[in-house]
């Protein structure tokens, strides 16, 4: 069955909301400003409003109410709206979430999804575009899932708020609530912390995640079609944890990696993966790690300025050609 | 301090209102890309705010800017220019709707965020206490009381007895409510929003957002009070929701607004009727003025006629402002010359 | 619900008191290291307070833990250990004095941040109110109203209902103020803290913390109305600072607490003879039951050796018990079973 | 004239506040629990009481009032105490001060200092020994200063007081405030955003910045005495900007580098540097990079289990050793 990313997010929600009394939702957005992707939603909003609680506009308090709830028994997921608002909430993710199954000696568990609609949407501007996953990279005793297409954020969403037992990050993006995917969802889900080859390929490994990995895809299609180079597609699924050896076994294999991701340069997730190349697989790289990241400059309003900074195919098709010296 | 004559205040309201009209059209046109929000309804706030301020007082407003930074004297065109993104813009397209900020108006920083510039706002206040000159009106939305950043503010400014005017512009209050009665809120619990500020020992008041004289007389007695040393006042303008405003994009529900309405004809559609008849403050206005003798219709139809020029010239300037070359989206990430490299 | 005897009562408190005692002692020995925070002078709060509440309830305590924790019912050997980085403490060593928290005592969670623990209460009760059972004691100190945190958590729960009492401790009142007055500080410009809650719709009450009768009262009452669905309760529990506050790490001004200076010796400290008549909580209501024929100086001197035994006992659990092993530190950063590798 | 790191920051205030009086301090701490170190502050509390603002526990607040008075034409310094305290600022340093200028298109100007005494202090626990630089790294439009000695306390507070004109987060570290260094206070100082060669070599580059800088030099001597090894100590000295060239001519000349850092080693600042050596440095490489790191866990309280997790000058020894293949 074809679903879109928001459709898949929409199942998830329900039917975990179905499956278990402890699940609860503490705001209810999650499709930022599409209208088609907010119809998805209905069903949820029609059949569980005794358990979706009024926000108002308190993200902190939102964040720790859903710890709160969590330390306190139940699965609450948490709508923290547009990725660049965790902030407000960061004392309460970082600080407490994060640290208190370990602070307790283990006593506590900390069953809380926090889902941020991340990234670049067009036009949000400086203030509406952040992509934390890095930062929230930095914080040991969270799960930071990133699904790159449809099929996993229905997988994803649903491991989180049946499975899980620790604080979890679910980064979305706006542009891609509409692609779609086929999804069985009968069908085992790759284990969480495992990457999805999404695409083989010989000469070059694209790693991807999140918005990058059908611009990667695309990518893989273009130097394919029109190079002749066969290039393989690591989408990471999660940062934390981060399936290390997947990468590290591509990139044995073709000798060569670009990184495809949408945080800043800088301390990005590119840069873990790049570390971990010069660290773990120094040996089978045959030419320089390639980055292929937003510039660091905030985001810009005009699309012109923008599409600048915007990781596209083209550019990851340009580092995969750099990396094979052409 | 300035005082605005009655003609003046009309043409000041009358602009910003034209300048929303022409962003809800370039949107529908899809020329202006992006979420935006119109400052319909609320004009005579900024309108009666920015006119008592001097050179050296700062405003800090949030995404709904528009109309604070025209009443603060912005020139329309750069404002259009950057709502559309070009280079002709204030910040050469960088910024967009939602920061648009003009430093040489003391309008240094607008935030886009719930909360965002109450604790700007309150920080460039303690520069004016500092200094000796200077005050700040902080413009931001009802639900920016929401957020912990606004009592961190309050604490903040009451404790430091800063230069501030805390400017809550409350704009979904039913008509009858508007100068008494209690708030109504499922997300903020308070009974009145002003009891939260009281609480912390901040002097507040409630003022009808609809009467520009009401809101003259508040605000020129409260910044007063503020350049005498009195400390921060907190005020909350009760404005009712245009019905324009409640799409998920502005729409105009029955076109342009006609000067005729404020001279007996009504539109088509009843809900904007209700609500020119009892919440629109520059209808109100005119209104007012023409029923005192101070302004006739063809004096309404003059100012009407300068401004539609105006606003045809921003619209005009910022259509043929190119878009920014795509290199100058490196620049003005850090200012130069602090740094030794 | 129980409530406690006059000699329970006294039990628990001098329990606290002389758990932070060896604390005291065990630091200066530099047995214990780092910052840490003693309870003395608030024993009453946390007695009448823990003394209330049901297996399914929780408290939600801050770096000033120990008695809250003690009076909940948790076992001084293994908080001790904890306090020391032993094996044998509660999280293994991990937490140390800030963070300690007993989950199957209901104290899930402890913040050592201020404000940080309020968001976490409020969501424990909301998870309370859908579950139809429990309810969520809520510790925090004075300076916790200074954080944009404390504001978010009464916004919501006041709008959401949920059954809590927020405790602020406020520990530095002059005995004068106590029982009424107004609270002044240089840091919170609230004439009464209890006006902020107030003004989100929150009933309030202030209680003198150096009166256990007052306090079983009140916390009886609120609690009573919690449970029945009233909603959120918010109570300022009036402390003096005990004199041996004062330094950067606590002290004991005149050695360990006596049972004699509750029956007429007075301490050679002038600030503690002072402290102890007006503030004690504990020698108050020791000195309150004699009079009233209640207990009398043997049966407080036999509370007292079985109190000593106990924390001996606790001291040498500590000592005895080994550091973690090493490794211990990369265990419980995700808990298993979830994690599907 | 040898003086101590609270020496150098207590000095840097005071001279800064008597030469501009746009100079302005909004709390007064900066020397957290150390007695010691909290005598040095004697002269500017007494000097300058009127440019001192009272501050509440109200760290967004007082983040946001250093901006405000920054935009307003100030030069504010910020105390936002712990480390672990600069979440509570988040929306305010990330979201604004970061981006007012770029939004402004250039037109305002925000010189404001947040001092953050952050780190590993021992027994601090969980909630109290964050290293926030790698997050903030993520952050374009912030400056990120990190002495790793007296002298540079001085130096590089003075010239965020008296020359920045941007928003510049100036991490301190708790265990350095009694370092001493030799100060000379009229040579002219290395320029912001050039890392400090602190000790030459030619066997294996050891990159350090802030506490890893006196463990990474303490490392070096060892290396030398025991093992005849000779290690060159490179101090970032700030990370954004970031001295990629000093690094990577360093490691051209090593050929082995490693980096001591006191991040988790997840998306830590030490994963910067690898990734920049892998995508600009490979061809030097004659090793793989090797990261000394704090593991990713929460810092607990016990002594021996920090212990276990602390960057010291041990295991930077042994990962040179390792790069040098014994
Ligand atoms: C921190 C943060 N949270 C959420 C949002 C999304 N948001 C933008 S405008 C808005 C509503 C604001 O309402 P109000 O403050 O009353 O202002 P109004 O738009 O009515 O003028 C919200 C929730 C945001 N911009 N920032
Ligand atoms: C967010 C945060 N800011 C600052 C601190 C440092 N700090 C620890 S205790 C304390 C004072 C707390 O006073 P109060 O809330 O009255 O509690 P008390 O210690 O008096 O019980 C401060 C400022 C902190 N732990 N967390
Ligand atoms: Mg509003
Ligand atoms: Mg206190």
């Amino acid at each position: 069955m074809k679903i879109t990313f928001a459709e898949g997010l929409a199942r998830a929600i329900h039917e975990c909301l179905a499956a278990d009394e402890r699940v609860m939702l503490i705001g209810s957005g999650f499709m930022g400003l599409n209208p088609v992707a907010q119809k998805t939603m209905e069903p949820v909003l029609k059949d569980f409003a005794a358990r979706i609680s009024v926000t108002p506009i308190s993200e902190l308090g939102l964040a720790g109410a859903g710890i709160g709830a969590a330390v306190a028994g139940m699965r609450p997921l948490v709508d923290l709206s547009t990725g660049s608002f965790i902030f407000q909430a960061f004392p309460q993710v970082v600080n407490e979430a994060a640290n208190i199954h370990y602070m307790s000696g283990g006593q506590t568990t900390v069953p809380v999804t926090f889902y941020s609609l991340a990234g670049m949407r067009g036009s949000g501007a400086a203030q509406h575009s952040h992509r934390p996953q890095a930062m929230l990279g930095q914080v040991p005793g969270l799960q930071i899932l990133m699904p790159g297409g449809a099929e996993d954020a229905y997988y994803l969403m649903k491991w989180a708020l049946r499975e899980s037992r620790n604080p979890t990050v679910f980064i979305s993006h706006g542009l891609l609530l509409g692609e779609t995917a086929e999804l069985d969802a009968d069908a085992p889900m790759i284990p969480v912390g495992r990457a999805r080859i999404r695409r083989d390929g010989g000469d070059v490994s694209l790693i991807a995640n999140s918005i990058t990995v059908p611009r990667a895809l695309a990518a893989a299609g273009i130097l394919e079609k029109e190079h002749g180079i066969s290039a393989e597609v690591v989408d990471l699924r999660s940062i934390a944890p981060l399936d290390r050896e997947t990468v590290l076994r591509s990139v044995a294999k073709t000798g060569r990696a670009v990184i495809a991701d949408e945080c800043h340069r800088s301390f990005g997730v590119a840069a873990e993966i790049a570390a971990t190349l010069a660290e773990e697989g120094l040996a089978s790289l045959k030419a320089p790690v390639c980055r292929v990241n937003t510039p660091d400059v905030p985001i810009p309003f005009s699309t012109q300025l923008e599409a600048e900074l915007t990781v596209t195919a083209d550019k990851i098709v340009a580092g995969a050609l750099r990396t094979l010296g052409r | 301090m300035k005082n605005l004559g009655v003609a003046d205040r009309v043409l000041a309201m009358l602009r910003i209102r034209r300048f929303e009209e022409q962003c809800i059209r370039l949107s529908a046109e899809k020329k202006l890309v992006g979420h935006y929000h119109v400052y319909i309804g609320q004009e005579a706030t900024a309108v009666a705010a920015c006119t008592l301020l001097d050179k050296d007082d700062f405003i800090f407003s949030t995404w709904r800017n528009h109309g604070h930074l025209l009443a603060r004297g912005a020139d329309p065109r750069r404002m259009m220019a950057e709502i559309l993104g070009k280079s002709g813009g204030y910040a050469g397209g960088r910024s967009g709707t939602l920061h648009l900020s003009v430093a040489a108006l003391g309008a240094p920083a607008t935030s886009a965020l719930v909360g965002g510039n109450l604790p700007l706002a309150n920080g460039a206040a303690l520069a004016c206490k500092q200094r000796g000159s200077g005050m700040v009106v902080n413009f931001f939305g009802d639900a920016g009381m929401e957020e912990g950043a606004f009592y961190e503010a309050m604490i903040l400014a009451s404790v430091w007895k800063v230069p501030i005017l805390f400017l809550c512009e409350n704009n979904s209050i039913p008509p009858a409510l508007r100068k008494r009665g209690q708030f109504t809120s499922s997300t903020l619990p308070a009974k009145q929003l002003v009891d939260v500020p009281k609480s912390l020992n901040i002097v507040t008041e409630i003022v009808d957002g609809a009467d520009a004289d009401a809101l003259v007389e508040c605000f020129t007695r409260l910044t007063a009070e503020i350049r005498s040393g009195a400390g921060p006042r907190f005020v909350e303008v009760r404005c009712t929701r245009w019905p324009g405003s409640f799409p998920l994009f502005p729409e105009l529900p029955d076109g342009e607004w006609q000067v005729a309405w404020a001279f007996g004809q009504k539109p088509d559609r009843q809900d904007l009727a209700v609500w020119l008849e009892h919440s629109d403050p520059l209808l109100l206005h005119i209104r007012k003025a023409v029923a005192s003798g101070e302004l006739d219709r063809s004096q309404v139809e003059a100012i009407d006629a300068q401004v539609r020029a105006e606003m045809a010239a921003a619209v005009r300037f910022a259509l043929d402002s190119p878009y920014p070359d795509p290199q100058e989206a490196y620049r003005h990430v850090l200012a130069q010359g602090g740094q030794t490299r």
